[in-house]
């Protein structure tokens, strides 16, 4: 399954790639500087889209007290700061030479900048709880709780008019070559999409045969049937 | 294709340090990852195939 | 009465003890005993819902207490290893608003009656608990046991830190609980000093 | 044996912390002088030129009282936790998240409420006046009890975690960010004359969802520390 999405992956972002950076024409208002969107977008896209789906996880977590659940939200979060990480920091590429800043106090520049501290306090909190299962519990507690602050990045647009333009990229250009920006920008989302996948089901993997080893250490009797399974 | 030449290409347009930065340093975060991860993964493994070997 | 069906603990990757079946039916007293780190106090939390169990259930009359809860609480007494009383309060304060919380309401003069029994002397119920000995902090979270008027108590090494005295004075009151019809799980290293009809063990090991 | 009422068991969850407070002024009296430090190292710092001031007021007066609430969040579960009262207020047989909510009342009563009885003096050292000092007084009586309210979220997430106090931080102050944004907004709006109103309003709708949410969410969190 994880090289297929890596295969699925690589595609989809060679494309959009392809589409953004070489078929796609410039846009009159920022001139090519907004070919940064090609990166950006996905990547803000995907840092509030995970911390939902890690939200989700967290709540199936608690609620129907599942360990495989929590082991996904533990994998999706680094993926997701990083993400979080990349929009700010492509968000600053783009602003400097349009908006002249690198950066602005702007509604959803600044939530984004809380989302990070967001990812950030979760893996914080999870790290530093000794209890494997108190700190599955108490950070899914703390991603669920920070939840109320993704329709607030979402909607910051509409709600301050501020800055930073409105969610569906505004074209400025002829409808044609929007489509062409919004057919490579998609296919950026759907690539970066299916990276995610890939890399948060290899680190739940890796998480799964970690804490199997921990318990292996306490447990020998179960020895033989981990090894008879490998 | 849109663009007439190579050098036109990677200036884009007075923009290039900015544009480049920003995919540059995406695609870095992106294979730091998978390294990091692929080398958390033969960790994880080495690991367990060790405690099987020792206990088992 | 209060029964634990297959009852299993992990905690963190260790698994203390696994299958646990026990009954304590009104009137009688169940000891827990086993080695530092066995399970005891997780078992007992456990009893009164503080812990998860990773298998099985505990049942009040049957009733899976997860399910009951606050009707289930408003049945036991709970004296954990940590006393529960505020430094800065005296000892009347303390057990005036520990008992209001769970439902006694003691007057006044009861909760001095109840110092007595536990024979702290009248001038130290209006210090400060701080200037107390250790000694005599656990007996004023043990005085709760003289205003409970729950059928189930669940003590956690009640006579930690005890002299024998207040042991033979603890030992009494549990006595005249469980010939009222109360019940009790008591987790401890000593000996109950009761007679062997009203005391049954459980020893947890592994 | 008779079940005690809910407001009973309220009253007294509130009246044995505020009982404690009272005995212990000390701690109420350093998150209140914390205050008036950081409030008064801006003018300090900024220099005291009385236009600057003004404009800098709101921010620098709900920074500072942000940061007092935050100083006193450690108090409002690690004491219980220590001496065992928490483990016997999750055996009280009323619902959780009720008790508390009752908790963090009395938690606003003693770190909250000095703050924004204080806020008006403050409010005059940094020049302001009239309509913006009252919007001042009136956003902070809005904002600080959701403060606590989020506050007790982080409070009961960290228990018994080590280094527990900067990791509060990280886990409430981005929660804290819109009461921030929506406090300040109303004292600075109603300098410039446009009403703060509205900032009132968005406070008084972020005061309503923490009183829904975060006693929920707090219990929650006490029932997986005390596991």
């Amino acid at each position: 399954m994880i090289p297929w999405f890596g295969t699925v992956a690589a595609l989809a972002i060679a494309v959009g790639l392809y589409i953004g950076l070489l078929v796609a024409p410039t846009d009159f208002q920022q001139g090519e500087a907004y070919r940064i969107i090609f990166v950006h977008v996905p990547a803000a896209w995907m840092s509030m889209f995970l911390y939902v789906v890690m939200a989700v996880w967290a709540a199936v977590g608690l609620g129907l007290n599942a360990r495989l659940s929590f082991m996904m939200t533990q994998a999706i979060a680094p993926t997701g700061a990083m993400f979080t990480f990349l929009a700010l920091l492509t968000g600053a590429m783009w602003g400097k030479p349009t908006w002249g800043a690198w950066w602005v106090w702007d509604a959803r520049l600044t939530s984004e900048l809380i989302l990070l501290f967001q990812y950030a306090g979760v893996m914080l909190l999870r790290t530093s709880i000794d209890d494997q299962r108190r700190a599955d519990r108490a950070s899914g507690v703390c991603a669920l709780v920070g939840v109320v602050n993704i329709p607030i990045i979402y909607f910051s647009v509409q709600w301050w008019n501020t800055l930073h333009q409105g969610a569906s990229v505004s074209m400025t250009a002829a409808p044609k070559m929007a489509t062409v920006m919004l057919t490579g920008m998609l296919l950026m989302t759907f690539g970066f999409w299916m990276y995610s996948l890939a890399v948060i089901l290899s680190r739940a993997r890796c998480v799964i045969l970690e804490r199997e080893s921990l318990q292996l250490w306490s447990k020998p009797s179960s020895v033989a049937e981990v090894a008879g399974v490998r | 294709m849109y663009w007439g030449s190579l050098s036109e290409f990677l200036e884009m347009g007075g923009y290039g340090l900015y544009v480049w930065t920003s995919f540059i340093i995406t695609a870095l975060c992106m294979v730091w990852e998978i390294l990091a991860l692929w080398r958390r993964r033969a960790a994880a493994i080495a690991e367990s195939r060790g405690i099987v070997r020792d206990i088992g | 009465m209060l029964q634990a069906v297959s009852l299993s603990c992990r905690r963190g990757d260790r698994r203390l003890f696994s299958g646990v079946n026990v009954t304590v039916q009104p009137g009688t007293l169940l000891a827990v005993v086993g080695e530092n780190g066995s399970g005891k106090t997780s078992f007992l939390r456990m009893l009164c819902n503080l812990l998860a169990p990773e298998e099985g259930a505990v049942l009040w009359h049957g009733v899976d207490i997860r399910r009951l809860k606050e009707q289930y609480y408003a049945q036991l007494t709970y004296i954990g290893h940590l006393n529960g009383i505020k430094d800065d309060l005296t000892a009347t304060e303390n057990l005036l608003l520990t008992a209001a919380l769970t439902g006694d309401r003691p007057s006044e003069a009861s909760v001095r009656d109840a110092l007595e029994a536990v024979g702290l002397k009248h001038r130290i119920h209006h210090l400060p608990t701080r200037v107390l000995s250790q000694g005599q902090k656990r007996r004023v979270a043990l005085a709760r046991l003289w205003l409970s008027t729950h059928p189930l108590w669940l003590l956690d090494e009640p006579f930690t830190s005890l002299d024998q005295a207040a042991t033979a004075l603890v030992t009494e009151r549990l006595r005249s609980h469980l010939q009222s019809g109360g019940l009790a799980v008591v987790v401890t290293h000593h000996e109950v000093a009761l007679p062997s009809e009203m005391v049954q063990r459980l020893r947890l090991d592994g | 044996m008779s079940r005690p009422g809910l407001w009973e068991t309220l009253r007294g969850i509130i009246w044995r912390d505020v009982l404690l407070a009272i005995r212990r002024r000390s701690d109420v009296a350093i998150s209140v002088l914390f205050l008036v430090i950081v409030a008064s190292l801006f003018p300090l710092g900024v220099g005291p030129e009385p236009a600057v001031l003004r404009t800098i007021a709101a921010g620098v007066l709900w920074v500072a009282a942000l940061l007092a609430c935050l100083l006193s969040l450690g108090r409002v579960f690690t004491a219980d936790y220590l001496d065992g009262v928490l483990e016997q207020m999750l055996l009280i047989p009323q619902p959780l998240p009720v008790l508390v909510a009752g908790k963090v009342f009395a938690h606003w009563v003693v770190s909250g409420l000095p703050v924004v009885l204080l806020s008006p003096l403050l409010g005059l050292q940094f020049g302001l006046e009239g309509e913006a000092l009252g919007m001042l007084v009136l956003s902070l009586l809005l904002g600080t009890p959701t403060l606590s309210m989020i506050g007790s979220i982080g409070a009961a997430l960290v228990l018994g975690v080590r280094g527990s106090g900067l990791l509060v931080a990280l886990l409430v102050l981005p929660l804290y960010v819109p009461v921030l944004i929506f406090g300040a907004g109303a004292v600075t709006s109603s300098m410039a004359g446009i009403g703060g109103e509205a900032n009132l309003s968005l406070l008084g709708a972020c005061l309503v969802l923490s009183v829904f949410f975060a006693p929920w969410a707090t219990a929650s969190a006490l029932r997986i520390a005390l596991e």
